[in-house]
């Protein structure tokens, strides 16, 4: 494993960033949420980005993807997490389609893969329910046997960008009771599908979430993803390299924030001289200077873990969920704090690395529960 | 002692004869919270309006005041027991606001004859709400540096300038002011401690909406407001002197809400409470997390030896001793374990607390969002932790500068 | 409950500073260990402090003391905790012979107390065990009845001053497991019963603790101090009422170790200024002033408390402490990094500091045991 | 890279038989930890000396260095290899030291052609052991102002002053040293870096005890110490540049111990080891304090996320990119995770952690409470974390004097 950026990456990275800057400016995202955009994204810029290969980047190339590896997809979502770019990869690609190409039928990877890899075609993974808190197996949501098929009811929560989903992926019982690992099921539910729900969330970060209700809904037997009753550890497997994604996403948010801090310590005067003299404040950028490379170690590293099928990838991907929300409170905080008054102020930028830290902070488990994840991996 | 349970007897007596049946054990309503006069005032409820006529008509909205400006002329043992009488009736307070708690002891100390006939009448009476006019967009911490100036125009000084954070400025109806009247001398002389009637020509307020959504601060715009010299409390030239009296008292306040638990905490479940609800276990038992455990408890005995060094402080006042240095700590620590205790609800709330508003999260979920977001302001207004730690560090701790 | 010292108060703190000064010199610490003083304080000194009326303040008039409360012995513990003065003040006063004030018989009480508080006799609490840790209910020291008398065997551990105790309070099971709260008794055992093996530990403070084993050690019936089996609440008694001393003698520690390294960040040049300019200091010193400050409060709540009796003393206690603890290991380890390299060598006092406070942290319970028993006492 | 295989080969075969086999798997002493030679040298074990000689013999005790200077004369390729065979051989290095790893590069690169033939061949064959003369008692972090003075006599130095945190100076023969040359010019400027030999008249050397106990630490002091000018290396007042060639140096090595665990670190439990001896609870399943838990799994992922950083530098490296900034957090952070470390591992050992020596302790407790005072020197030697910090604000994100 080698913690570098390829020429290739280094390519990329700058390709990416030099499109956000034309076509992502922050002011994008305050317009979105000040205009109340009903999916809180673009469309347009999410067909350009398909084009331009990124949301492909982990589909097979059979079904019209670069068949690359969460390495470089992290080096797409750093810069794109520097603008705060709303567009669904996370639950589209490092959710809906992660799953398929992970456990899918090639029926339904030649259904949806090739659809999502041109940007036609959104997915969404309703795995979360009101109760499960972080807990990946803390699932009610039943699915009953019908003939051939299944029914399936129950609620779930925080569905990232569900409300745009052509299709769900939905996390059920198909065995044991609410909190085993076995008897996890995935199904695929078209988002037309009769019985089926979906109502927006308005979070604090302006991401798109819905609310999703199950009524009684009719799948057939072939819209099983993986193995019934095996669902929890296709579900791990996504979620954990979507985790990954996400540090990479928050990496960049917060490397942002962090620039934009600094350049208003040396900017801000008070006292007749830059706040930046101030000795304090230095010291508290030289850590909040730390953390972030920490975190950018952590990100490399878990990545190309993942795309190594390494035995150490789960402890990796805790490692760096826990340091990136950690980090990402800290750098946010001190942003807000080091901008002072203005900094609190809703027409000023800086909250929104605040409120967007803490949102990712809190999906995929927070510090607390990877540090527990950590040493329950390494047998204490 | 006898004379003084006279007084309570006869001001318990009063209350009750004069309180209107409606406002008894009225909840304050969050954005109201109370009676707070004005030209165009909002009622809590009807009756609100004539439980201020009464207590202003004998003085006791300002009970410590002398009767000559419409106060009640009570001694502080009096009015503490007037006080004590009203809470215990679960009376609200007839009137609020910066008014009787800023300008009109500041009034009191500084202002001409002229003046305080002018405004403390009216303060007293809940015709006139005030606001507060220091901070500006770029002077920050440095508050001296403020560039709102006052120029001299025969019997009046013409202004100009942008005062920030004024709360309730949309509501208010006088402003008190720093300007500069002297920008040849050094920073804090040449500033004027000036009230503006905001209805004045060349006012206008504009609300400042906050990460966590509205709030009541304004920011207020001064172009060409024409005010008399008349209008200047204490000398020209010489407001610093009366906004330090002003300022140590704001934040002295602030650390007295945040003492007490923050404004809105009453209604609010305890940490403990919220966490039993999310996380379950047994009632009485350990909570099943015990790193949220811990951390409860920190905030917890936080505020509690928070809460024992206030008590510490006003003992020894108390008992006659100096002021000790230990209340240079309230502000800093009070906002910033504040700070702490709304992050800890965001963590135990955990996935629902990412709510802004609408379906999925309940009425305490979006409070815990907005609690969180508001809180990052406690440490930044009225003086930021960093400049609280500067004071500490050199008025306190002597070290150099 | 008034947290103010009363005049009496002041004018005890000021003879006891005054003593301090003149007496008990940091030196006079230094020069105990250094010559590998075999009992690690002065007899001398102890007689001293007796005759001042010290010694006795908890002690019934009716035994020879002044019958004062916690509140009072705090005031003293303050100024010797500045001086690191090795008195035997925790063990014989605040354990010992506060044992035989809250549970003693009228015998015991006589025999002992009117000798304590003359500063003649010591006394020690041997409540620890190898695998008790900071749980003083974990015992396994057994006593057997033995005809009308016992017969005690076990071992305890760190047993404060237990070389110069001329009797030891031995907390022993005479009925339950391990863990039980029922079932623990108190005994009064001298010093030079057969059996009784006391040998010297060496810790990192310096301060005078020892291994006690006990071999089938027999006292008599008249030696069990408060009522067979019920020792826990008595011991838990005795251990809060200690905890608030040894953070009354932490606090002066503290403070003391604060007020030297504020000196020497106002003496101290480095690139031509005072190192006490640099913000960063600056601001760490203003924090630590912050943690002494609620400290001395809480230290002030405490003492109070348990001298009414209060209900809420347990958790004031426990508040007390565990605040106590982390200010006393953040002061000293600030106070040896602002020294820099002078603060780590031996022949500078600062380091004395830090070690103390880390044996005091560790004392009773640590600040993490402290929150739980918080938490804990106020049911969750 | 077949010849570097060939290579390969060779050096495997020549170690292996030139190894005594008393030295094979031989566990390095705590307090030597390996042959530091000099002229009087303390052998691990009787045939150290052997190893070394036969090494010294093929200039492999320097490897890369010129083969007229008694190096190897390999290249970086062929030492690598060298030192995966020695490693693999399990043998010991033939010699250690600052000679080696210190003044000897240095020496290469700013010395004399007499002044490496002078001493580049002894410190090659171990028979002068070198120490380091930089820190004063007054100076502490500002490095540059330094009061240790050479003044010119004819074709001599005299030097006067005090050395403080020499490692080994009570074991060294020679001392290489910043003295003020010239004091009429601004701080950096009018240093010279000087090579002494400690057995001249007027060097006299002290062990400084630590709180932690003894340690490798000693005062030098220099009375009238008659030096020739031919012994300073580099120019005269040009001495600071080769100290910062050096001093870069010195901090990397720190942060590479603390990034290979501390030196001692590998004969200890870790802390998740110690906790369950301590505390107990099922092997494999969460440990009974879930508080510790938490922050043992910090401590080891504070350690691995260095570790990662490390290899980010030197992949980045490898990979023939510029070095990134990411280099100068190394010695601050590893520093204070070691001290985290220990800390922790004092609170795990809990009251058993108080022990300075004797009964009652064993030796791994006794060893906790050692390593928790040593480690708090960690933040302080080779530069305070207080200088780094400021290294970072103003060379990496250059924020503002």
């Amino acid at each position: 494993m080698q913690l570098v950026l390829s020429e290739d990456q280094e390519l990329l990275a700058k390709t990416v960033a030099d499109f956000a800057a034309e076509h992502s400016p922050l002011a994008r995202f305050r317009a979105l949420r000040d205009d109340a955009d009903p999916i809180g994204f673009s469309k347009a810029l999410w067909r350009e980005m398909a084009e331009l290969g990124w949301v492909g980047i982990p589909i097979p190339e059979a079904h019209g993807g670069a068949e690359l590896g969460l390495a470089e997809l992290c080096v797409v979502l750093e810069p794109l997490g520097r603008c705060l770019a709303p567009e669904p990869f996370l639950s589209t690609v490092l959710l809906g389609a992660a799953a398929l190409v992970r456990g899918g039928t090639e029926q339904q990877q030649a259904a949806w893969l090739p659809r999502v890899a041109a940007g036609e075609a959104f997915l969404a993974l309703a795995h979360q329910e009101p109760r499960s808190r972080y807990d990946l197996q803390r699932i009610e949501t039943r699915a009953e046997r019908d003939g051939d098929g299944w029914r399936i009811s129950g609620e779930k929560i925080q569905v990232l960008d569900g409300i745009v989903a052509d299709a769900l992926i939905v996390a059920a019982r198909t065995s044991g009771d609410a909190a085993d690992a076995a008897g996890i099921t995935l199904f695929l539910v078209p988002a037309d599908a009769g019985g089926l729900e979906v109502e927006r969330q308005h979070r604090v970060d302006e991401r798109g979430a819905a609310l999703v209700t199950l009524a009684g809904v009719a799948v057939d037997a072939a819209a099983i993803v993986g193995a019934e009753g095996q669902g929890a550890r296709l579900l791990q497997g996504v979620v954990d390299a979507a985790t990954v994604g996400l540090c990479a996403e928050m990496l960049g948010s917060m490397q942002e924030c962090f620039d934009r801090t600094l350049a208003y310590l040396k900017a801000r005067e008070q006292f007749g001289v830059p706040i930046g003299s101030f000795q304090a404040l230095k010291h508290r950028a030289a850590e909040i200077y730390i953390q972030i490379e920490l975190a950018r170690s952590c990100v490399m590293a878990a990545a190309r873990a993942v795309d190594a099928g390494d035995d150490e990838a789960p402890r990796l991907v805790s490692l760096t969920k826990a340091r990136c929300s950690d980090a990402a409170i800290l750098v946010t905080n001190e942003g807000v704090q080091m901008h002072g008054g203005i900094g609190m102020t809703d027409e000023h930028d800086i909250g929104f690395f605040l409120k967007r830290a803490r949102a990712a902070a809190q999906t995929f488990g927070d510090a607390d529960f990877h540090r527990a994840r950590w040493a329950g991996l390494g047998g204490y | 002692m006898a004379e003084l349970e006279a007084f309570r007897a006869e001001a318990a007596e009063w209350l009750d004869a004069n309180a209107p049946q409606a406002i008894r054990s009225l909840r304050l309503h969050a954005e109201l919270g109370g009676n707070w006069g004005g030209r165009h005032p909002l009622w809590e409820a009807p009756e609100m309006e004539t439980w201020l006529r009464v207590c202003a008509d004998k003085g006791w909205t300002a009970p410590t005041w002398p009767g000559e400006y419409g106060g009640g002329d009570l001694s502080n043992a009096e009015a503490k027991v007037l006080e004590q009488e009203r809470k215990r009736l679960q009376l609200p307070e007839p009137l609020t606001g910066f008014g009787l708690s800023m300008i009109g002891p500041t009034l009191l100390r500084f202002g001409s004859e002229a003046q305080k006939q002018e405004h403390l009448p009216k303060i007293v009476r809940g015709e006139i709400r005030w606001c507060q006019g220091y901070s500006e967009p770029e002077a920050g911490s440095d508050l001296a540096s403020l560039q709102a100036r006052a120029e001299r125009d025969g019997d009046d000084f013409l202004i100009n300038g942008t005062k920030v954070w004024t709360s309730y400025g949309d509501l208010s109806d006088w402003i008190f002011a720093l300007v500069r009247t002297n920008s040849a001398v050094k920073k804090q002389a040449g500033i004027s401690f000036i009230l503006i009637d905001m209805e004045t020509p060349g006012v206008s307020v504009r609300p400042i909406k906050l990460i966590s959504g509205k709030s009541p601060f304004c920011e207020a715009h001064f172009e060409n407001v024409r005010v008399p010299l008349a209008n200047v409390l204490g000398e020209i030239d010489g407001g610093w002197t009366v906004a330090k009296a002003l300022l140590g008292h704001e934040r002295s306040m602030i650390a007295d809400v945040f003492g007490a638990g923050g404004g809105a905490r009453g209604r609010r479940a305890t940490l403990a409470e919220q966490a039993r609800e999310v996380l379950g276990g047994t009632p009485g038992e350990p909570l099943p997390d015990a790193l949220l455990r811990d951390r409860i408890a920190q905030n917890e005995m936080d505020m509690k030896a928070f809460h024992l060094t206030l008590q510490r402080s006003r003992d020894a006042a108390k008992a006659g001793q100096q002021p000790g240095s230990e209340s240079s700590i309230f502000k800093v620590w009070a906002t910033e374990a504040n700070q702490r205790r709304t992050e800890l609800a965001m963590q135990i709330a955990g996935p629902q607390a990412l709510g802004w508003e609408g379906a999925g999260f309940d009425e305490a979920e979006l409070d815990c969002t907005r609690a969180w977001l508001r809180a990052r302001g406690n440490s930044i207004e009225g003086g930021t932790s960093e400049v609280q730690l500067n004071i500490i560090a050199k008025h306190v701790l002597g070290l150099p500068d």
